[in-house]
């Protein structure tokens, strides 16, 4: 058993037939990913790699049970394929998808916590349990076959970068979720961080942070209240963006002086964290954390 | 998308909400004009997106329309914050009796619109929150909530002191501007002072106006705003689909990365190592050949250009489709400046392949630290060699 | 006590410096009624007859308690002004206003579902618990001081009409309520009958109605389900209407054979309904009821 | 408010929906051309509100624009159930495949619109209802629900039985459709038939509108479709601000009443007694004096007149005014047919003072029956005299 996904969860996609739908259905049946169907409004009774096509949510539930959907539409559909999720009450809706209006996803958002649904994402690269399952884009063979670790991330690249890395040193992985690197997302890092706190398979969490928001001082606020009982490490890139300046993501504007790299790795540091000051910084204290807890085990891959 | 005043300005008035008269003009003799339509001494302002136009002198209060053309020639030409001002918006002059704020923001923390009010506006609301938070009257707002109707804003203005005719139009424009807020997918609509005159009219002074980048492809209204910018290296980077961000006008290292967080990640390690980025170009996802070919060749461009880092990943992107992008900039020509690829994910080995037959130094299995450690260290060693 | 309102009530009137709102906030204070507060935004610290008048609903019932209220806006004004009452949860809101759109009382009626609050209306003559208070636009002398007779009517001059004449012959109301005439409204036939099925004041029920719609047959189908143990009488405005033709209300519409008196008449009388052909008829049948249970204390009026 | 056909197809294409290619023609020259412009066997219909234009002839199928012009010369001019056709509709002739059934309508006793779709489309909704209630599928909306999405549609419409791009299309038509119902503040909106055509595609191919009038004074765009009865009598008491209703051609008692449902009770109740009413007009709330004596002049000029009853009560209205707008009247020439005044409310005795001075005669406490009955025997002992 993981946080969220495992060998077992059942998984649809929603935009199967687009392209990246078509592509990543099939890296995540290589995966041995529990794909059941896909759904594509008028491709209804097609397939794709085998898998059946619905035209709607409501017609794949009544002939498969759904634990999850991925959604891959293009960005002024992820509202439609987001609330028909939502009114089938599908467990857990991913959305994928970047560019996605923020207004959509605060709709989405809102509607999803009414319904008791858990949505993550929207321009996430998903979630893994290396070994097990996933529901993303993620390159496998960069993510392993498990470990102690958890990585929640609002960047996917960052996801591979300090995944890989982590995988190369002999450390892995347990989990890995890119939160979204959007204004609003639906699972926050003290959502994921909740959910890690009873994971039986994590011993330590790297929180990967950007400049902008709040939420990364909202995970140290979190941890604070709580006896979290794990090792926990944090970075947060964008230490050395000009102020006021967009850097890529809506999320990522530093606007007059909140959300700067430096006041969340300060209230991180409060609340306990071990943070980091580049990606090789990071994974060489995870590294050292891990030789001292467990010495001598670890075996580099390269 | 942040709106110019006059475009603001615009949008608001489209939305029902008074706001002053004014006219846009492109040269001094547009502002004399301007000013004999408006007939009343007026405001010439320049449109820049920078605050402090006051301080900077971009900012004339005028009597007459030879006034505002000598005035208006003053500040044509002018470069505040880098920008040239080339537009002034001509605006009659209110009799201030009271002034007062209010503004819709998205609160994406919440995830929810939230309306913020107060009595004392004309002054930067972040220096109120700070002194005397309670004079802000926060309202959020359910956005599952069909109507929200205006008995909300009369409560929150009726808290606020006001009443009579000034409470009516206050709570009046409030429902225009959360309407707005939605109609346009803004992440901030904000008056700021909303003038109460001395004939006790309520008057959007002045507005700010960000919009959503992601929701312009259903605002065809919008898009006469959309920013052009200035720097031609953002622009073809809008083009070719990916962003050009610059960082440093005294930046020598370039940098490529698929997505804002890797991007910002490399940018931090080339200033932990020492070194200066000019600027980086984000991939995104669903980079092509052409696109990554494209985006190369805009980085070798960039002014002072010493070394560049490609720190990418096939994950929505693809390694063999990225590298080949690379080889198409090198069968025209090989760049004289030292570029280091970090690259892994789908079809890593099909990509390390093409770009090891190029011979570009290719980081496998480190970090991105490992990366730009090697990549200024050719910079240093080549510098005699390049210049 | 009374269903609905008593003596007791306190009542707030939207819309009081209204040419309307005043006249009647006079007439009622006249009859005792409690008006503890007139809402209009923008004249809030004046007062209409010594009446406080306040900006919005929430400053009124921060200074009183309020169990009612009457709206007499402007129909643009309606939706406002109803959905205000609503959020600020009065008991019972009562739109005495016509020509309200159909689609706004549609969407206060789903509101005020949602927050357990009571709407008569809209297009109402009000309500009256002759010789305790009245909330409405009633001539006052024309209801008495009180019977055994309850009257609930779509119509309010047909109100008017069958009170007073049933006050005239001595009979006298116990309450009479006009549910309004637009096609759809907030308290029905079926919500006065439950009401009026335990009211200890009241011993039997005079329902008007017209052509058009459903509501009668509705009642009638509610007084077939229980065992109502009180007398119903009705009568049916429209009888000789040409098919087809708008009767000045929205809601009198014959529809290809729905809704026509002769249908609605015919399922009331199979509920046990004693049907009236006139207003003569309808009267000299609640007479002969009346006579026939208290013989000998009648005395007429007129 | 019901729209004549080609107004319903505007509302209906401007939503989005497509509709056939369609003009509107005021003479047999204009529908020539619209052919010609069409260039395509199409369809000339005459605009008539009332149904069965086909068995009456009133819808002609043409190859050519000559044709065009003698099928409309032919239905211009006729008179079908009261109303003179002045115009036609020239449309292209559809390939039909197949023919469904979509509408949204308002569901009064639940206070909800409720979308009606069907694969049985092209004939009488009601009948399918009745004989084969299965095959229409209602969905409930709940007017509090901000958004009504896709899905919905494609999940009813694939119940339906479609499937492909006819699905998605049927899908987004009724999305659609249920916008239009909300904008337009419409009782109905209804579709029928829905036409596949033979090359797939899916299209409105009749549609029938009713708009709440309440709501007219919000829809600006809505008024140049505006009802302007040809019943002279009908567009002077909307002048005045009440409403005239004609009951009879064969009518000779006038009803003036305050309210719908008293004018109907008082119809009933001249029927019931043996006279046939000609018309009444409901003076609604808020009458003024001048408001009740055009009434009252309206309801003198209607012809074959011999007796008005005047039926109301001084609640909403006030009997004084009310007998002073009779007194105005008298004052400009007694009537010179029985009028009879059933009068009690809000000021009855001024009322009744004033009318007693003009020897009107009153009922004070009897019922409406009393005074029909009254005013019948006036009518029958009169009639000798007036005639």
């Amino acid at each position: 058993m993981s946080i969220i996904i495992n060998e077992d969860t059942r998984i649809i996609i929603q935009g199967i037939t687009g392209k990246q739908g078509t592509y990543h259905a099939k890296k995540m049946l290589e995966y041995g990913v529990k794909i059941v169907a896909g759904i594509t409004p008028g491709k209804g009774g097609t397939e794709v790699h085998g898998i059946p096509v619905y035209d709607t949510v409501r017609e794949a539930a009544s002939h498969h049970s759904i634990d999850f959907s991925i959604i891959m539409v293009p960005a002024p559909f992820v509202l439609g394929a987001a609330v028909e999720a939502i009114e089938n009450k599908i467990p857990t809706v991913l959305i994928l998808t970047e560019h996605v209006p923020v207004h959509d996803t605060m709709y989405i958002k809102n509607l999803a916590e009414k319904n008791g649904v858990r949505v993550i994402g929207p321009n996430t690269m998903g979630i893994i349990a290396p070994g097990k399952t996933k529901a993303g884009v993620m390159p496998v063979f960069l993510y392993g076959n498990g470990g102690k670790v958890a990585i929640v991330s609002r960047s996917g690249t960052l996801c591979h970068e300090s995944a890989s890395n982590l995988t190369f040193r002999g450390i892995g992985v347990s989990m890995v979720m890119g939160i979204g690197g959007d204004p609003i997302i639906g699972t926050s890092f003290v959502d994921a961080l909740k959910l890690l706190k009873d994971d039986p398979e994590t011993e330590a969490v790297v929180l990967i942070g950007e400049i902008g928001g709040s939420r990364e001082e909202a995970a140290a606020e979190y941890l604070e209240t709580v006896d979290f009982g794990k090792k926990v490490f944090a970075f947060i890139a964008g230490r050395y963006a000009p102020p006021g300046k967009k850097m890529g993501h809506a999320g990522a504007i530093i606007d007059k002086g909140v959300g700067t790299a430096a006041a969340k790795l300060e209230k991180l540091a409060k609340a306990g964290v071990t943070v980091a000051g580049s990606i090789e910084d990071l994974i060489q204290k995870v590294e050292d954390w891990y030789n001292a807890k467990y010495p001598g085990e670890l075996k580099k891959f390269a | 998308m942040y709106l110019y005043e006059y475009q603001a300005k615009k949008v608001v008035g489209e939305a029902g909400i008074p706001i002053p008269i004014n006219r846009l003009a492109l040269n001094p003799e547009e502002a004399k004009k301007a000013v004999e339509e408006i007939n009343k001494p007026s405001a010439v302002k320049a449109q820049v997106r920078a605050g402090g136009r006051g301080k900077a002198g971009l900012i004339k209060l005028v009597e007459t329309p030879q006034e505002a053309y000598s005035s208006a020639q003053e500040i044509f030409g002018k470069v505040h914050h880098g920008e040239t001002v080339e537009k002034v918006l001509v605006e009659e002059k209110l009799d201030v009796a009271k002034e007062l704020y209010v503004s819709v923001i998205l609160d994406t923390y919440q995830a929810k619109p939230l309306v913020l009010i107060s009595a004392e506006g004309g002054v930067d609301i972040e220096e109120v929150a700070a002194k005397n938070p309670e004079a802000i009257i926060k309202v959020p707002i359910d956005p599952l909530e069909k109507l929200v109707l205006e008995h909300r804003w009369l409560e929150a203005w009726g808290k606020a002191g006001l009443e009579g005719k000034v409470l009516t139009q206050a709570a009046n424009i409030t429902g225009k501007l959360l309407d707005l807020f939605y109609k346009i997918d803004a992440f901030t609509v904000e008056i700021n002072p909303l003038v109460i005159t001395k004939d006790g009219k309520v008057i959007a002074a002045d507005s700010k106006v960000i919009v959503d980048d992601s929701s312009l492809y259903r605002h065809p209204e919008l898009h006469d705003f959309k920013d052009l910018s200035t720097n031609p290296f953002e622009a073809r980077a809008r083009e070719i689909g990916v962003s050009y961000v610059p960082i440093s006008d005294e930046g020598y290292i370039g940098i490529i990365a698929g997505g804002a967080g890797l991007s910002m990640a490399t940018m931090d390690a080339v200033f932990e190592y020492g070194g200066v980025p000019a600027a980086f170009i984000d991939l995104g996802g669903g980079i092509t050949e052409e696109g990554m070919a494209e985006s190369l060749k805009l980085m070798l461009k960039t002014e002072g250009m010493k070394g560049i880092i490609i720190n990418v990943f096939g994950g929505i992107n693809n390694c063999e489709i990225m590298a080949r992008g690379v080889e198409r900039v090198y069968r025209e020509g090989k760049p004289q400046i030292p570029i280091v690829v970090k690259m892994r994910g789908h079809s890593q080995d099909e990509g390390w392949a093409i770009l090891q037959k190029l011979d570009i130094p290719i980081i496998k299995y480190g970090t991105t630290d490992e990366a730009i450690k090697l990549l200024l260290s050719k910079v240093e060693n080549g510098k005699e060699g390049l210049q």
